[in-house]
């Protein structure tokens, strides 16, 4: 038993904090520790710093760009950044097309793709939720007809992640009607920019603009833009998304949030003392906290066995609900702070450059619209409700 | 005992909801609720012409109703069609008045043509009138007001604000004229829709009501009036949440079975509607100790808010989750009236104050009966 | 709306009253206070006192002894009595048998059974569930075999309550494996003492004696003890299930159980200061006294609605959820209250006339079985989940 | 880093694990739990040998492991059988004497010749040590002791009390003879298995442990350590808890299938498995942070306490509930695997308490930070 890092990773930790400290700009954290929204050239900024440290694809292979680091590494990484109110790296091309490509793709595609996603010059989006099909993703109907050297492309994706920024779509798409659902799906690669595809916006009962709807009529898909081989999507879409789950329970992002939670317990008065004093407001503080340092020694547990490989396992289902929750009393908490300060909605002022006065305290501002948008955590990339099937199935074996 | 509404109260909350059914469907509300000052005064006097603001008080100073069970059929219309305007600010503010006897004041609150707000709360208060600082100074027999309250509902779009300021003698409650010279509103959407405004008074002339020092007991026995209509109000949204939910789990299927039929959420619905059932019961018991002593009312109204404050956040988040990614929508309604029923929670003091409330009332009450 | 008693109600309650006031022996309440056991003759006694003054079987036809109360009046009795804690009566004769006859008996057997549990001549238990057939009663193998005028009976059944006193049984029994299981059983009256039959007691965990395994090896029953029609059963054994739920939520018993809690809340001192002062404690003992609160108008709002008739409604199945949740939550602030002092075991202590000095306070010595023995609340007369799965078709319609 | 037990450690569990399955099967602990003063001295001598008792003392008083993760090792396996006699106890009132260095009474200890309990508590001190009120006066070179200690564990069948007591300089610590003048114990056996006793002193002769006024300090560090052998030993009862639910639920059919297939009894199972790994943390963390600052050790401590004392309750609970009528019984393993629990929430503070000290503590560490 030995629950500290060793020497290489103390220093190691210490190399990030010094990167971070002087390469972080703090237009970005500021922006990040107030709720603001980021705007597309401030997360490609960010994306290109790393990018110059060879940080960027920390978990690809040297030989593709990527940094060789252990999980605990990487864990390292993911927490000290999340401390300083780093903007999060976006998953999309760096942690899903990219380790199906590395995988799965042919030697051209990765010699293709792999490049442009560490220099920016593609940003990727996820086609994989339609209307029909959220949990169960295997009933997707967008169809793919083959037509020469093309695909054909007609249907409609859902809960696309920042497709509003995205210049390409790696896309499931049926390929076949006959078998099993899960036999006629493919994987492809799709070109936002192709006649046919529209972008249509949702938007969240925050008010937030994240995620969007994606129309596809008579799309044409050129077939070297096929990953694997055809009717075998479904083994690359599983693996897209159990790969990649040490950073899953958001621990890092919960400690720094935790922190200003903190901060303003001590500072806010009610009835004429701290909040941190009020008993009941204390024991919910005391209670998330030992959660939050129990949260720490989980993930580390899970990290350290799963060793080198990172292999995804069935106990990151345990880490994404009991940290999506965390993550949500926290948000929870910081909305009971500020009492009827969490009332006023002022959406330009979650825009950087927003000159006004705020009403209340300035943490204030984002409470309710940072709890009601992070009830997506519970709900998006695998809902907690799937989670508990897994750990049934994988764990409890029942 | 009878737990039906009776006769009148059920003809009046029939009206009013085939009036908001009718008049205000979901789409007409939320354009409303997020445009403007978030509400709609042509829909406030149509509503004021069926009756609803009359409900809210005495036949004794000119309203036709005025019992908790009156408040609650109205709100619990407001809560079920989600309407947004000053209502809450007009009970605790006509109340006042009603108490002060300042009858036309509150005819034209029930008539419609007069909106008054009530200004209470101030940044640092936490909803205890013993901390408000805002000051009423006598010149002569004129007041000035000095001073700063926030959150003030609808304060941009009100007629008239009901303050509640601290003079010489105590707490006070005062009329201030929108246009009084020396005051400043700052207005804002709330989250929830409709809109609040933060005000601040320079040497503003305001008017007073009833008598100097005495407003502590009727501004308490206001806010726990208010505090049966946001419980009502409560309940008609979560009502509105089960069954917006219970709907969607009939209908929507995944794995070629309606996700009704999974046993898990079967369950946590079961436990959703239980939850109801009993802030019902809270609702009901806080309008029924309305009519008591001081303690009882305030017991049974904090421990409704309580009741409300736990199972509306989660009815709240159940129905969320439970929707799945549609549910985090602006389109869907449901995702407005969870919302709805979280901001509830922040207004006249959360779950936790409440609970504290009780418990110290507790205390009281003990020693009074040692 | 009118949530007062009306004055013939309240004048029913002072008569109630006054009936307790002067007949429920000091002996009896105070072993119930002090959660002792009472003795098979100290339950009939508490019968008896009931029966003299025809208060027994008060949802009886007045015909047959009963009472022609409503419903409110029937809640005001059972409230009162828990207050002050009489004894409660045992529901297998008055409750169980009883109506089932009522409904579904012959005439002769009306006029022999009924008079039998009202005078005190029969102690009825309730032979439904079998080791394999707990909620799921259909299942139920016990096998009865006409032969010339008796069935003959072999099989077994378990969680037989209070058994051991019991000479008569009413029992299901499968008279037929054709169609559906519901169609093949039979409802019949067994004599306890007929040759063949073996009760053999189940401790629990608590160390208690209530419940019961009985054995039956080729016990021979007269065809005239068939309640009905053969291969009918399973209509009585439902009607039985849902009727008489009025004190389902057990509202007067968590009463009188909240106040001795509140009581020693006020005394016990922690740190110092009354238990009821600290802000934890007081927070549970505040959430729960609301709960019961909004529990008492929940029942009322039931029964009010379920109207004279009685009917069973699946509301009732709410009020056993909370009913029981609030009793465990109750038993579980007395063990919390009593700290160390919980975790003595005196068994003798549990028996009237024991006389020995209690160790900590004397209300702490039974609060730990008393804890563990309340949590077949939730498990037996219909476990909370079956409970759910009610709510989930009759209100929910899932 | 790393989350094994290491080699020795290993070969510690394995061999204890053996030792147990083998000698104390569930029918004999369940017998020798509830008869007599509900333990065998003959398996604790027994375990003597086997280095179960030396594994809880630091080499340097004559022990052979000391380290809290030894301890966590130990009390893990004391869990997983279900284990009755006074180990708790022997933790405590060794750490004291090894502080103090006695290292002979501690010899006699590790051995197993003697049985030295531990009397800290009193009828109202609530595990605060500040309350505690048994009386050390001086009597020249000699000591004796007046008051009383209540649910002294087996006190009974104990060879040597260590008292805490107050001596006019301050908590001091003494051994006193269990058949010293002036002693009464009256013994009864325990909900969850296992003996206590209520303790008297009247003038009677004791040996002063360690300087007097100085206790303090050292028996907070030995509650700490208690505590850290609580919350592994919680864990491995809510390992078998869980496993003992999971077997039921895979073979115990109903309606024609396992009720392990029902979703709502998978999705709870979900949960309370989730509940264990933060709980198995908890203890981890609490082993880990002994060895750190007085405030880290306690807060660690405290924090663990709370975890175990929540996620405790409701394992008990619920692997009662999954069981059904025969998760009730006397019969069943679970039953008492159940009880133990919930009693390990009523050993050395309860959940609430140390919620309440987690906060304190945390007062303090801030205070200290500033």
């Amino acid at each position: 038993m030995d629950l500290t890092f060793t020497p290489e990773e103390e220093a190691f930790r210490d190399e990030v904090r010094t990167f971070l400290s002087q390469k972080l700009p703090a237009r970005l954290s500021d922006k990040i520790r107030k709720s603001q929204h980021l705007t597309k050239a401030e997360m490609e900024e960010w994306h290109a710093i790393l990018n110059a440290r060879g940080w960027l694809a920390n978990h690809w292979p040297v030989e593709w760009g990527g940094t060789g680091w252990s999980v605990m590494q990487r864990f390292i990484f993911e927490t000290e950044t999340a401390l300083v109110h780093a903007p999060r790296v976006l998953p999309f091309g760096v942690s899903m097309i990219g380790p199906v490509l590395l995988k799965y793709g042919s030697e051209a595609q990765k010699r293709r793709w792999l490049p442009r996603i560490l220099d920016g010059s593609d940003w990727w989006c996820q086609g994989y939720s339609e209307p029909g099909a959220g949990s169960d993703l295997a009933s997707l109907k967008t169809s793919a007809v083959r037509d020469g050297d093309h695909y054909v492309v007609n249907g409609q994706k859902t809960w696309t992640t920042l497709a509003q920024y995205a210049n390409m779509m790696f896309c499931l798409v049926r390929t076949s009607t006959e078998g099993k659902r899960q036999e006629g799906i493919s994987f492809l690669l799709i070109d936002m920019a192709t006649p046919g595809i529209e972008v249509r916006p949702i938007k969240l009962l925050s008010g937030d603009h994240e995620v969007n709807e994606v129309f596809f009529t008579d799309v044409r898909v050129p077939v070297e833009n096929l990953v694997g081989e055809e009717n075998k999507g479904w083994t690359y879409a599983k693996y897209l998304l159990t790969y990649e789950r040490t950073n899953i329970a958001g621990v890092g992002a919960s400690m720094a949030a935790f922190g200003e939670l903190k901060d303003i317990a001590r500072t806010q008065r009610r009835n004429g003392r701290p909040l941190s004093e009020d008993p009941q407001f204390a024991a919910r503080l005391a209670r998330l906290e030992i959660e939050l340092e129990n949260m720490k020694t989980t993930n580390l547990r899970v990290l350290v066995a799963a060793g080198a490989v990172a292999a995804p396992t069935a106990e990151s289902s345990m880490l994404k609900i009991r940290g999506t929750e965390i993550r949500q009393t926290i948000d929870d908490l910081m909305r009971r702070a500020a009492g009827t300060h969490a009332r006023p909605w002022i959406p330009e002022s979650f825009e950087g450059g927003w000159n006004g006065e705020p009403v209340g305290p300035e943490w204030a501002g984002p409470v309710s619209t940072h709890y009601f948008n992070d009830r997506k955590l519970s709900i998006f990339g695998g809902s907690n409700e799937v989670q508990r099937e897994i750990i049934t199935k994988a764990i409890l074996e029942l | 005992m009878d737990f039906s509404l009776g006769e009148d109260r059920q003809m009046l909350a029939d009206s009013l909801r085939r009036f908001l059914a009718d008049k205000v469907p979901f789409s007409v509300r939320k354009t409303a609720a997020f445009e403007g000052a978030g509400w709609s005064r042509d829909i406030w006097g149509q509503l004021a012409e069926l009756g609803a603001i009359g409900a809210l008080f005495d036949e004794g100073v000119g309203g036709f109703g005025g019992s908790p069970f009156d408040v609650a059929v109205v709100f619990g219309e407001i809560g079920r069609g989600l309407l947004t305007g000053p209502w809450l600010a007009a009970l605790q503010a006509g109340q006042v008045l009603g108490a002060a006897g300042r009858t036309d004041d509150l005819a034209a609150l029930i008539d419609g043509t007069a909106v008054i707000t009530y200004a209470e709360e101030e940044a640092d208060t936490w909803f205890d009138p013993a901390a408000i600082t805002t000051r009423a100074t006598a010149q002569g027999d004129r007041w000035v007001l000095d001073g700063a309250k926030t959150v003030v509902a609808y304060a941009g779009s009100a007629d008239r604000l009901l303050v509640v300021a601290r003079a010489d003698a105590g707490l006070s409650t005062f009329l201030v004229e929108r246009d009084a010279p020396g005051m400043t509103v700052r207005d804002y959407l709330l989250v929830d829709g409709g809109s609040a405004g933060d005000v601040t008074f320079a040497a503003t002339p305001a008017t007073l009501v009833g008598e100097p020092g005495h407003a502590g007991p009727v501004i308490e026995a206001a806010r726990a009036l208010g505090l049966v209509a946001l419980a009502w109000e409560a309940v008609a949204v979560m009502d509105a949440l089960r069954d917006q939910t219970l709907d969607y789990l009939r209908t929507r299927k995944q794995f070629g079975i309606p996700i009704g039929k999974f046993q898990a959420l079967q369950h946590r619905m079961a436990t959703m509607a239980l939850e109801i059932e009993q802030a019902r019961s809270a609702a009901i018991n806080a309008a029924d100790r309305y009519i008591g002593t001081r303690v009882e009312r305030e017991r049974a109204a904090s421990a409704a808010k309580a009741t409300i404050g736990k199972a509306g956040s989660l009815a709240a988040e159940e129905a969320i989750q439970m929707h799945g990614g549609i549910g985090m929508t602006w389109e869907l309604a449901m995702s407005h009236y969870a919302k709805r029923l979280v901001m509830i929670g922040h207004e006249l003091g959360d779950e936790d104050h409440h609970l504290a409330r009780y418990i110290e009332l507790g205390h009281e009450l003990e020693q009074a009966e040692a």
